[in-house]
């Protein structure tokens, strides 16, 4: 029963390197080819992921983001990109505003860009388990204290979170009012974070004596109990990865040079 | 008959993102001059049920009324007013760089006037013995000391019920007696004293009423001397009576006419029987 | 023959910065596989004690000492605390906010990482320790997850793994609901018979007395008792003048005006007290 | 009474404290934003574990901390995109650990020098930032709309992401600023230097 874990789908069953390098492939292929259907190939791929992961209640709040990047994006560069022209185009009109066919293409480079990746890196990255991803760093060479470091921040906000909500309904029960005017909550943060900055500081003193004893300092070279299971899908995906990233990095060189034609239906 | 103070009426709780309910129909009445002590495992409702007192929770269904009011739409603030919250762990609670501004700050909240605020802060130092240390920064204090302030800064606004969860936890001898002599005086004035406790022997000696909870579910509710001798409820609540009532229950083999709960009251009863057999 | 695992020679300890002395020149001596509680009210300096015993007070944290401390033959003012960690294990009072890892099982491999135990070893070993301390059925949970009672046993058995044979419990069980509390005492009980010495702080008096053999009484400071459980706990004229109580049956044994006869002497526990008054069983029906 | 002496601040605890600090940081950090909403207050205050930690352990362990929670939010959130702005966290950490090493981080004045700093540095880095990976905007509304009204009169897009930050991180750092100092100046003496000892006064 050592080491039991969640392998029932690909994408839970990949090492975090395979999901690394796949996510660079990514980056670079949304940066550089620029394509209008690859990106929303990404989109599309992306949102079947995280409902077939079961996903979709923390994604909610990443669409908050992506609403509010649409309305803001073609809100503002649609009516006034640095790239539009006088007597460029109008495409259409909403409240006596002109939105410029050139403003609006502004707007898909960079909304076509930002939002595939958001969709892509959310499924990729919130499969990864952060003790898997620990022991990557640590087979890279990042040193055993950083990664400690990283791996201790996700338990700490974890209790800190207990805590304060310990802490908000003790001093509620003192008549604190957290839900008043807006100069009202602002006075409830005080009494509602100092306890928590306090505890964790006393609790810090403790805490780095404990490590103490556990051997944190000890000078032997310390070892990984953590073993990231080989997969057959690993490999392919991680090379899949590589080749996207290069492949997109040379087709832009290419069209740079002019030796070759940009694909069809090329974002500006 | 004295007056009600607390009353639920079929109390449901169903935490958001649990399935399980927290409190299945709780049916309560506390009075005035009850001390009240809740008792039963982790996760058997106790804090979920207290909660209700002063608002933290709301009910899933069900009422809950203070002093004969329904509870429904008051705020935490208005019933923390009238019912006193002490917290299992005192740094929680404290914020302040010295104890008697820690004393001030409930009624600060509950905008006391200066004169009354003073009246009620000298009554708790005088009480609970703060004098020397209102000066001292209150994260500085040893842990019974804290958890002595906590409960004055409680106090201090006057709550005529008072909630206590887990008093004697992490407490010593010292702070054990500091505790007794405030119920005590809280009894004394008409007030309410509730409190949730795992420390059986603590509870035996200094509670008037006893509520066994299990499972969101009251298994029993009755003065300590009747709870500590039923063995099929003890059991299915997995708490041990005191070992002084262990012990008499051994020696009397179930034909008790009295039940022992403190080592005080085993010494009589046992020194009278000597002296009636001789 | 006792063999001695832990000399404390005239010891005394004072925090950096601070006139107050908080050890004031202890001796006493613990044996191998012996079970020991220590009781006294705060501020009596059971931390402090602790803490000094593995060598984090003075050699880690700072503070000024005088004396000294032998742990398994070597003198702590020598070797400055390293290699304390082999013989003696601590587990502290909060175990909630010392958990580093995502699961019970990185938790429990933590130290044997920072040792930098081989693979196979931490594998065999994090086995041994669950199971030791009842968690091989939650491997995947995480630490935050875990009942009160739970997480002091997975403390422990983070310990444990590191296969010490002396392991402190500092009021491991003063936060615990009685479900709770019994785990972490029935653990320890099953840890001192299979040769572990124990040392453990708790305010839990009865449960002291019916679990530890040796109790060292400590106020302000000063070692005020060590001697057997039952010398101690009968001692209530001196427990009481330090602030800690006896068990309930000790004190009901000594509250009665005639004394009775029993095997052991005065009862600490309960099984003793049924023995020892069983002169009064039934007394009382024959009266009626 | 005669007794030897470890110092303290020699300890060896020191790596173990920065070990363990910045990770605190990161909570305060994420908890604060979690209180704000709560509150519903209309800014983030995510930065004050940032400003703390400097504050105790000295500007390095500050930035390491901002930076390092944009890192782990964004992984907690599933928006990896806003990690790129982990340079702008940076800078909170590392002009408060300087001033409080410095001494200045006493007063209400010195409070209000940081965050002016502190404020001109998330512009200067988070707008270049902004610029190249979303062309100017970012998903925060409240910013969007500055630079939507420094733009229309005039402003180009590149000066009015700058611009349009100083206010809205005036606010939102200063404030934060504000009550990690108030937090700061009620933690007791000994909870202020954690140099490896246990009480220090």
């Amino acid at each position: 029963m050592l080491q039991e874990r969640d392998y029932s789908t690909v994408l839970r069953s990949l090492s975090p390197a395979a999901k690394l390098w796949l996510a660079m492939g990514l980056i670079f292929s949304l940066i550089f080819l620029k394509n209008t259907y690859y990106a929303f190939a990404v989109i599309a791929i992306s949102i079947v992921t995280i409902i077939r992961e079961k996903q979709t209640g923390l994604f909610k709040l990443l669409m908050v983001t992506i609403v509010i990047l649409f309305i803001s994006m073609y809100g503002i560069y649609g009516t006034m990109a640095p790239n539009i022209m006088e007597g460029d185009p109008v495409a259409f009109r909403i409240f006596n505003l002109n939105f410029y066919t050139t403003g609006i293409a502004y707007a898909n480079r960079y909304y076509l860009r930002v939002v595939p990746l958001m969709c892509a890196l959310f499924t990729i990255f919130l499969s990864i388990d952060i003790t898997d991803l620990s022991v990557t760093m640590c087979k890279a060479g990042i040193p055993y204290k950083y990664v400690f470091t990283f791996v201790d921040s996700f338990q700490v906000i974890t209790l800190l979170r207990k805590e304060m909500e310990q802490i908000r309904d003790a001093q509620r029960a003192r008549g604190l009012n957290t839900e008043g005017n807006l100069i009202q909550r602002f006075k409830a943060f005080v009494p509602i974070i100092v306890p928590v900055v306090a505890n964790s500081i006393i609790k810090i003193q403790d805490q780095a004596i404990a490590m103490e004893t556990k051997g944190f300092n000890s000078e032997c070279k310390k070892t990984l109990y953590r073993e990231i299971p080989a997969y057959k899908w690993n490999v392919p995906v991680a090379a899949f990865g590589i080749a996207l990233a290069v492949f997109s990095i040379t087709y832009r060189i290419l069209v740079a040079l002019k030796v070759i034609e940009p694909f069809i239906s090329n974002i500006i | 008959m004295s007056e009600t103070v607390i009353r639920t009426e079929n109390l449901v709780h169903v935490y958001p993102r649990g399935e399980v309910k927290a409190l299945k129909g709780v049916n309560l009445e506390i009075k005035k001059d009850d001390v009240v002590s809740i008792i039963g495992q982790n996760g058997s409702g106790k804090t979920t049920l207290v909660r209700h007192f002063n608002g933290l929770l709301k009910p899933t269904s069900g009422k809950v009324y203070l002093f004969d009011e329904d509870t429904e739409g008051q705020s935490v603030a208005e019933m923390s007013r009238r019912c006193g919250y002490v917290f299992q762990n005192p740094n929680h609670q404290i914020f302040t760089t010295k104890v008697i501004e820690e004393l001030e700050v409930g009624p600060r909240n509950f905008n006391f006037t200066a004169a009354e605020m003073k009246e009620s802060i000298e009554r708790v130092v005088e009480l609970m013995d703060l004098k020397d240390i209102l000066e001292q920064h209150p994260m500085t204090l040893d842990y019974t000391t804290k958890k002595i302030v906590t409960i004055a800064s409680v106090l201090a606004f006057k709550p005529e019920v008072l909630i206590l969860d887990e008093p004697t936890g992490g407490l010593d001898e010292v702070g054990r007696q500091m505790l007794t002599r405030i119920i005590n005086m809280m009894h004394d004035e008409g007030h309410t004293v509730i409190m949730i406790s795992h420390d059986m022997d603590y509870v035996a000696e200094n509670s008037s009423r006893v509520i066994v909870m299990c499972q969101g579910e009251v298994l029993d509710d009755n003065v300590p001397e009747k709870i500590f001798l039923n063995s099929e409820v003890l059991e299915k609540a997995q708490v041990e009576p005191p070992q002084i009532t262990q012990l008499d229950l051994f020696l009397s083999a179930g034909k008790n006419e009295e039940t022992i709960l403190s080592v005080e009251k085993f010494i009589n009863k046992y020194n009278a029987k000597r002296g009636g057999n001789n | 023959m006792a063999n001695p695992i832990i000399e404390v020679k005239n010891y005394s300890y004072k925090y950096d910065g601070s006139d107050v002395i908080v050890l004031k020149d202890l001796s006493f001596t613990i044996n191998e596989g012996d079970f020991v509680g220590i009781v006294g009210c705060n501020k009596a300096g059971k931390s402090t004690l602790c803490k000094s015993l593995v060598g984090i007070l003075p050699f880690v944290a700072g503070g000024s000492w005088s004396g000294e401390i032998i742990v398994d033959g070597k003198s702590l003012n020598e070797t400055r605390g390293s290699g304390v960690t082999d013989v003696i294990g601590i587990v502290f009072q909060d175990a909630e906010s010392q958990f580093t890892q995502q699961t019970v099982e990185d938790e429990i491999a933590f130290a044997m990482c920072n040792f930098g135990y081989s693979r196979e070893l931490m594998i065999e070993r994090v086995k041994f320790a669950a199971e030791a301390c009842g968690l091989s059925s939650m491997y995947d949970r995480s630490p935050y997850h875990l009942s009160g009672g739970q997480q002091q046993r997975l403390a422990v058995a983070s310990i444990l793994a590191l296969q010490p044979r002396v392991i402190i419990l500092d009021e491991s069980t003063s936060q615990l609901d009685p479900i709770g509390r019994d785990e972490v005492f029935r653990l320890v009980r099953e840890l001192h018979r299979q040769g572990k010495t124990i040392i453990m702080v708790d305010h839990n008096i009865e449960m002291l007395a019916e679990y530890a053999d040796k109790i060292l009484v400590l106020h302000e400071g000063e070692l005020v008792a060590y001697d057997e459980s039952h010398k101690v706990f009968t001692n209530k004229e001196l427990l009481n003048r330090h602030s800690v109580r006896v068990p309930q049956v000790t004190d009901a044994a000594l509250g009665l005006k005639e004394t009775y006869t029993g095997n052991s002497g005065t009862p600490i526990t309960l099984k003793e007290a049924e023995e020892y008054f069983a002169g009064l069983k039934g007394r009382g029906d024959q009266h009626e | 009474m005669n007794m030897n002496t470890v110092d303290s601040a020699k300890g060896r605890l020191k790596g173990t404290y920065i070990a363990i600090m910045i990770p605190i940081g990161v909570a305060i950090n994420y908890i604060g934003g979690i209180i704000a909403s709560s509150l519903s207050l209309p800014i983030y205050l995510d930065s004050i574990g940032t400003v703390i930690v400097a504050a105790i352990m000295g500007p390095w362990v500050g930035a390491a901390s901002g930076a390092l929670y944009n890192i782990v939010s964004s992984l907690i959130s599933g928006n990896i995109m806003a990690s790129m702005f982990a340079i702008c966290n940076i800078g909170s950490g590392l002009i408060v650990g300087y001033m409080a090493r410095k001494n200045h981080f006493k007063s209400i004045t010195d409070v209000i020098v940081a965050t002016v700093l502190v404020a001109l540095w998330n512009a200067i880095t988070g707008a270049p930032i902004a610029m190249v990976v979303y062309g100017g905007i970012d998903g925060n509304a409240g910013t969007n709309l500055m630079i939507a009204g420094l733009n229309a009169i005039g402003t180009d897009l590149a000066n009015a992401a700058f611009l349009a930050r100083i206010p809205v991180n005036l606010v939102d750092k200063g404030i934060a600023s504000v009550i990690a100092w108030i937090v700061y100046k009620r933690l007791p003496d000994h909870l202020k230097t954690l140099n490896g000892s246990t009480i220090e006064k």
